[in-house]
């Protein structure tokens, strides 16, 4: 078995970058759309903190944390919107909230 | 033994996330989110990325998953309404996602031209980290706890119930 | 700092109005009526310190009360730095333009004391328009012209869509989106300019400095070898975006369907100050923008302009003959009389461009008179249809008399300042081969024009008095004043046209001296 | 007199008329009498100074003699400007004393004949601005001004002619006026343009002295062309064929006006203009002149024949007078046809006047067919209008005698210059006309003041006119006897005018001017005693045929003109011009305008609004991507940047 290489991290991104994609696209469920969002963020840390392993510089790992604070914040105002969402409409169902479109 | 530690993670990162989004029930697919992010979590130790591993054990865990637990249970009423949620769109969005796949796993095995060494592994990062912080990203950090607060006080606004709509 | 004053006076003024309360209507009217004043008081004084034997142009140095700061300066690594200045200064194609643009300004505001509908916002977006058009005229970089020329759209959209007749919001639209795809060509084609010219060539790329500053793209040594813009097909290709962003300013056919409309619907003041002024823009651009930094290109397309002219001043004043609504075929005749504006412009002799300055700046002053008129009559019998009146000499005199001197002077009576504009464009454009046939053809607007105007005159002012209009008032003090103010001018300016040549035409000549060597050096290239 | 005093002498004269106008425009109408008296006197004061000059110049009689004076009117930073200044000579000083005369004897006139109308001032006031157009027309040195001058012409006619504009008929034959010159002045502009594009100046002389040198770059044929051009402008307003539809029509201003447009301001601008530029024009440019002229002279004889508006017979006679002056000029007889100018100005002032008399008279009745015995009434006016007559109709004694003598003298001498054949037609027309003007001239004196009143009503109100109405008919019909020009009362230039104002030598490169002056000279003096003879039989004959017809009613007229109808038709109603005019050009230029409009409303702002419906047809179609759901927004986010990445990747 060979060693790991900087490649392996990156598919795992990948892979686990899609599949946040594909929850966001085709859930109807907000909750569960923040969820891939969760993923495709995670995805990315990896990414960065991957290539900040194999090349040897911090800033990869501080983006990171910086990506990671984002992303709490992110949770916290999307949840108070799904929240008044929910209680104006009296559904988190995305494709029941169009009001966009007009 | 790390490549097997690797495809262990690995299995358990993919599995979840994949039972997060294909999950017809709501709470399965928080109760994976959380094997995801702790999968996540070993990999960041893996990458001696100690002092993130830990955060991301920290904030993600502790703190995102619970807040979208907390969204779960506010939204669905697990007396009145089923927490059954179903797919939409089902087949073009597998399209994109796979076409997406192909072509980050083309970018990342073919047109890939980046060094694939492995330099020596940092101890702890935690102090370098620390410094950085309070240096040279000092006015990302600063802004970053801003906007942290910002969202905070953002958040509580947005969900607060509006005092006229009750008393209506 | 006087350039500065002269265009932010108005807008410190709009500043004002929005604090005063809403309903001090009268307050609102007399704060516009200093401000407008105290620019006519501040180009009086331009006019007094103008030197009359700097050129300007492409020389920055003999630019005129020159106001230069940087304003934002990137180093961008390779591509150099990046610069954007706060550059005003005046020569002799911006001054008579300024003169007009305060003189009209101010009879607009005279005008508007007849409007009562939201004073407050009537009155904010029209110094925010007199600051903009003042910007235009003085500005010297090209982001700032930018600025000023969309800013000027703005409160011009309001003021159509909102002061406007019946179908306002239709005409408001149209002029604007109009307009504004005109002017996103332009942009497109200043970027262009951006990135293709440089003020210090021959610099490492890293200390090249990429300058909006009109002036240095004059100039065709800035022009960095292998940018887009060296290249001579894309030269002429950016020759006509911009100039189609002009075009339909000025605005020439087929490009001119807005004027009418936006003429129609706008209220009088803003007829005024569209067809005094905004018009202008689009010609002024021109000479300020086209000719100076396409010298070729502008050479090439002489005949071309020339003709878009000609067609310009036959066209329109046939299809302003075929009207029956008297501000359409004001605003078709403003069609035909912008053509002599090309025709003078494309002769590119100095009879034929001052001619074309000239018939700007007249035209302005006439168009301004001739809607005014308009409006003293449409505010009594609210509406415009010429077969609708008849007679009106015999019960308003003074009135006929003001109108039919406006119609006199639209229609080129020597004596008058039109004559003089469209006497020299012909001299011009008849003494230049290359426009010689156009000017014989043009000429016939000459007697189209005379037979609109007086079959006009005709049939609304003489005959037996139509009875519904019996008991008019004649001109009151106000509306007096301001055509008398207009004629004077008209007048002064037909009598003795050296008053107003002569402060331009060192600016003229080098602008023409410049367009041909740089015709002429192109072909030497080739 | 110095230069100086003469010059600012002839300023003060060209500009007393132009304060009268704006001191009338301005406070006429609170003024004593509105001001009549003070623009009266502005004109008997500029006359006095005019008379002055022309003194001064006939005293000195040098033929050469000329005072100029000219200032930089616009210089536009190059070797060139535009000079616009004042040329005194023979020619100028003698107009401008004839043209301040009769503009003051009108303004004189005018006191009696509109004292109750309405817009008494203003009337002055438009008087001042016509005279003062026309002084600027004689006294200018250069085409710029002369053009300036030459459209203020314009105006003042629009402005006088449509004065009574509440009348339909005034303001259309006001517009109609007004277009008609434009047309003319657009040639004259287009030639002014040739020869400015040529020499850079506007100064006569230079142009003259430019052209000798062989400066006209151009072939010959572009300086024939500049200058039948030039004589456009001289067809407006001097309305000859084909532009001469306006002249009738414009006796629907006041009568004072229709004898100032007639004899002095507005139609002698076009035969002075082509005096001033005669020495440019080239041999074919004048041979069309001369053909223009003669045609003209005898179509308007034609069409005055079978008028019967006392007004409109003396229209159709100005404008074949004008066609004689005109012609004049094309054949050469230069001092001739300006000679022609002078003598017609008086008679034809008298005759209008007196016909302005004559319908104050008879309160506003215009018919001759209404009137008759006149002379009983109006002895005073009768005896003047018959001066001013036997001078139009060419009557041995008479200054027009003098002139049109001239004229068809030089005609025949440059018919034999030429070689004859064809060229002969022109004199022969000019001699043809001058039958038919002595027989409408006779018609119109039979018919107005002799035989019985045929409108007794009319006629007992009838009385004579007061002395402000009847002086300036006894000026201007002595001025119209023989002694003032010339003392032999056959020979016209055996006077002091054509001495004085000799015929000029053309400079134009390939004509021997000299040779063809001299050449002219002789043969018009060989021509002269036929002449004579002719013409006098030709105006006893026609005068003998009026009589027979309507004194002695020996022939009926009715019957005649029922006999020859088709001709009477077509005299009539002016061999048709106004119908055509009407039917081409007018309705022409109708539909044109019409379908311009529609052009514009239907095709281009149809493609402008057709354009805004594709543009909102592609935003309705790219709407149904707009669902509303945030999902499809990011769907198609991730499309795009896999197409920028495969884009990327491709390119």
């Amino acid at each position: 078995m060979e060693s790991l290489t900087l490649n392996h991290f990156l598919t795992l991104s990948a892979v686990l970058f899609s599949l946040g994609v594909f929850g966001v696209m085709t859930r109807r469920n907000a909750v569960v759309v923040l969820m891939g969002i969760e993923l495709m963020l995670n995805s990315a840390n990896i990414n960065l903190i991957a290539f900040s392993r194999y090349n040897g510089n911090m800033d990869g790992q501080m983006l990171a944390i910086f990506v990671i604070v984002l992303a709490a914040a992110e949770a916290a105002v999307a949840l108070a919107i799904i929240l008044n969402l929910y209680s104006n409409y009296n559904t988190v169902n995305l494709d029941e909230v169009d009001q966009l479109k007009e | 033994m790390e490549v097997a530690i690797f495809w262990l993670l690995a299995v358990i990162i993919i599995a979840s996330a994949a039972a997060t989004v294909f999950s017809k029930n709501i709470i399965y697919s928080a109760f994976s989110l959380l094997f995801s992010f702790l999968g996540v979590a070993g990999i960041y130790a893996m990458l001696s990325a100690d002092f993130l591993a830990v955060t991301q054990i920290m904030v993600y865990v502790g703190g995102i998953l619970t807040l979208i637990l907390f969204g779960v249970m506010l939204t669905n009423r697990i007396t009145m309404m089923s927490l059954k949620t179903d797919v939409f769109n089902f087949i073009p969005g597998l399209t994109i996602a796979a076409v997406m796949l192909a072509g980050l796993l083309y970018v990342i095995w073919v047109t890939g031209t980046w060094a694939s060494d492995s330099p020596a592994a940092w101890d702890t990062t935690v102090e370098t980290i620390g410094t950085l912080t309070i240096t040279r990203f000092l006015l990302p950090f600063e802004v970053v706890a801003i906007l942290l607060l910002i969202a905070v006080v953002g958040a509580s606004f947005i969900a607060r119930k509006d005092k006229q709509k009750i008393q209506s | 700092m006087i350039l500065s004053a002269l265009i932010f006076i108005p807008m410190l003024a709009a500043l004002l109005l929005i604090l005063v309360p809403k309903e001090k209507t009268d307050l609102f009217r007399w704060i516009a009526l200093a401000a407008s004043s105290i620019q006519l008081v501040l180009v009086a004084f331009l006019i007094q310190n103008y030197d009359q034997s700097l050129a300007g142009i492409n020389q920055a140095e003999t630019y005129q009360f020159v106001e230069k700061f940087d304003w934002i300066r990137v180093s961008a690594g390779s591509y150099g730095i990046l610069e954007i200045t706060y550059f005003l200064g005046v020569d002799g194609l911006s001054l008579p333009m300024l003169i007009l643009t305060a003189l009209v300004g101010l009879i607009g505001v005279i005008s508007s004391f007849t409007i009562d509908k939201h004073v407050k916002g009537y009155f904010i977006s029209y110094l925010i328009l007199l600051s903009a058009m003042t910007g235009v005229f003085v500005a010297l970089d090209f982001f700032l012209f930018y600025l000023f020329w969309e800013l000027m759209l703005i409160p011009m959209y309001f003021l159509i869509g909102i002061w406007g007749g019946p179908r306002r919001e239709y005409a408001a639209i149209k002029f604007f989106l109009y307009t504004f795809i005109g002017s996103l060509l332009m942009l497109l084609v200043i970027i262009g300019l951006y990135f293709s010219y440089v003020t210090n060539p021959g610099a490492a790329p890293e200390q090249m400095v990429h300058s909006f500053s009109m002036v240095s793209m004059m100039n065709q040594q800035n022009l960095l070898p292998g940018s887009l813009l060296s290249a001579e097909h894309w030269r002429h290709i950016a020759f006509l975006l911009m100039f189609l962003g002009f075009a339909v300013k000025i605005p020439m056919f087929p490009f001119h369907t807005w004027l009418p409309d936006a003429h129609v619907e706008a209220p009088t003041p803003i007829s005024v100050i569209l067809a005094g002024v905004l018009l202008k823009m689009g010609t002024y651009g021109l000479v300020r923008v086209m000719m100076p930094v396409f010298p070729e290109s502008w050479l090439y397309f002489a005949w071309g302009i020339g003709l878009f002219g000609v067609i310009n001043i036959l066209y329109g004043a046939l299809a302003a003959m075929g009207q029956t609504d008297l501000k359409k075929l004001i605003a078709y005749s403003s069609v035909s009389h912008m053509g002599f504006v090309l025709l003078g412009l494309a002769s590119l002799s100095t009879e034929g461009v001052t001619g074309a300055v000239y018939q700007m700046f007249s035209h302005g002053l006439i168009s301004a008179m001739l809607f005014l008129a308009v409006g003293v009559i449409y505010d009594r019998a609210h509406h415009r249809e010429i077969d609708g009146f008849g007679g009106l000499a015999k019960q308003m005199p003074v009135y006929a008399g003001w109108t039919l001197f406006a119609f006199f002077a639209s229609l080129g009576l020597p004596a008058l300042s039109g004559f003089v504009a469209e006497a020299l464009v012909f001299m011009g454009s008849f003494s230049q081969p290359v426009t010689q046939n156009l000017a014989i053809v043009s000429t016939l607007g000459m007697l189209i024009t005379a037979i609109y105007y007086l079959w006009t005159y005709q049939k609304v002012f003489t005959g037996e008095l139509n009875p519904k209009y019996a008991g008019y008032p004649d001109l009151t003090g106000r509306e007096l004043t301001m055509l008398s103010v207009l004629g004077a001018a008209i007048l002064i300016a037909g009598i003795y046209p050296s008053l107003l040549t002569d402060l331009m035409t060192s600016s003229v000549n080098h602008l023409n001296d410049l367009v041909k060597s740089a015709g002429t050096a192109s072909a030497g290239l080739n | 007199m110095t230069q100086e005093t003469l010059i600012q002498a002839a300023i003060a004269v060209l500009l007393l008329p132009l304060v009268s106008y704006l001191v009338q425009l301005a406070a006429g109408r609170r003024l004593p009498r509105q001001g009549d008296w003070l623009a009266t006197g502005f004109l008997g004061l500029a006359f006095v100074l005019a008379l002055t000059i022309a003194l001064y110049f006939l005293s000195a009689f040098d033929q050469t003699l000329v005072y100029s004076a000219n200032f930089q009117w616009l210089n536009l930073g190059k070797d060139w400007s535009i000079q616009i200044g004042l040329k005194l000579d023979n020619l100028s000083a003698v107009t401008l004393a004839m043209v301040t005369l009769i503009s003051f004897l009108v303004h004189l006139f005018s006191i009696a004949y509109l004292h109750d109308d309405d817009r008494y001032a203003t009337y002055f006031g438009y008087l001042g601005l016509f005279t003062f157009s026309m002084l600027g027309i004689v006294l200018s040195d250069n085409l710029f001004s002369m053009y300036m001058f030459w459209e203020l012409v314009g105006l003042s006619s629009y402005l006088l002619i449509g004065f009574w504009f509440h009348k339909k008929e005034a303001a259309a034959a006001s517009t109609k006026a007004f277009v008609t010159n434009r047309i003319g002045d657009i040639g004259m502009w287009l030639g002014i343009l040739i020869l400015w594009s040529q020499f850079y100046t506007v100064n006569l002389d230079e142009i003259a002295s430019g052209i000798q040198n062989g400066q006209f770059t151009l072939s010959t044929g572009w300086l024939t062309l500049g200058g039948i051009l030039l004589f456009m402008g001289a067809v407006g307003k001097s309305a000859q064929f084909p532009l001469h539809v306006w002249l009738p029509d414009a006796m629907e201003g006041p009568t004072p006006v229709s004898a100032l447009i007639h004899a002095a301001t507005m139609v002698a601008a076009g035969v002075y203009f082509i005096a001033r530029v005669f020495i440019i024009l080239t041999p074919d440019a004048l041979t069309v002149i001369a053909v223009v002229g003669a045609f003209t002279a005898f179509m308007a004889a034609t069409m005055a024949l079978t008028q019967n508006d006392i007004k409109r017979i003396l229209a159709y006679s100005t404008v074949s007078q004008l066609g004689y002056m005109i012609m004049g000029l094309g054949v050469g007889a230069y001092s001739a046809a300006v000679f022609h100018l002078f003598t017609h100005a008086f008679f034809k002032a008298a005759l209008f006047l007196g016909s302005g008399a004559v319908i104050y008279a008879m309160h506003h009745e215009q018919d001759i067919r209404e009137m008759g015995g006149l002379r009983k009434k109006l002895p005073v006016t009768f005896v003047t209008y018959l001066i001013a007559t036997s001078a139009l109709a060419g009557l041995p004694l008479f200054s027009g005698f003098l002139s049109k003598d001239a004229i068809i003298a030089g005609g025949w001498g440059w018919a034999s210059f030429q070689g004859g054949g064809w060229y002969t037609l022109i004199p022969s027309l000019g001699l043809a006309a001058a039958l038919l003007t002595a027989f409408y001239m006779g018609r119109q004196v039979f018919l107005v003041f002799f035989g019985e009143p045929r409108n007794q009503d009319k006629f007992d109100h009838a009385h004579e006119v007061p002395a402000v109405m009847w002086i300036p008919l006894v000026v201007l019909s002595v001025l119209s006897l023989f002694p003032v020009f010339s003392l032999n009362p056959l020979a016209g230039d055996s006077g002091w005018f054509m001495n004085l104002i000799p015929s000029l030598q053309s400079v134009v490169p390939g004509v021997d001017g000299a040779a063809r002056l001299a050449g002219l000279a002789e043969l018009t003096h060989h021509a002269h005693w036929t002449t004579v003879v002719s013409s006098i039989l030709m105006t006893l004959t026609g005068l003998a045929i009026a009589f027979v017809i309507y004194m002695k009613k020996a022939v009926d007229a009715d019957k005649l003109a029922a006999s020859l109808r088709p001709l009477y038709l077509m005299s009539f109603n002016k061999w048709y011009f106004d119908e055509l005019y009407e039917v081409t050009v007018v309705r022409g230029n109708i539909v044109l305008a019409k379908v311009s409009a529609f052009f514009d409303t239907f095709v281009i702002d149809f493609l402008v609004n057709v354009t805004g419906f594709i543009v909102g047809f592609f935003g309705l179609l790219v709407r149904k991507f707009q669902t509303g759901k945030v999902q499809s927004y990011i769907a198609f986010a991730v499309i795009g940047i896999l197409v920028f990445f495969v884009l990327k990747g491709i390119l």
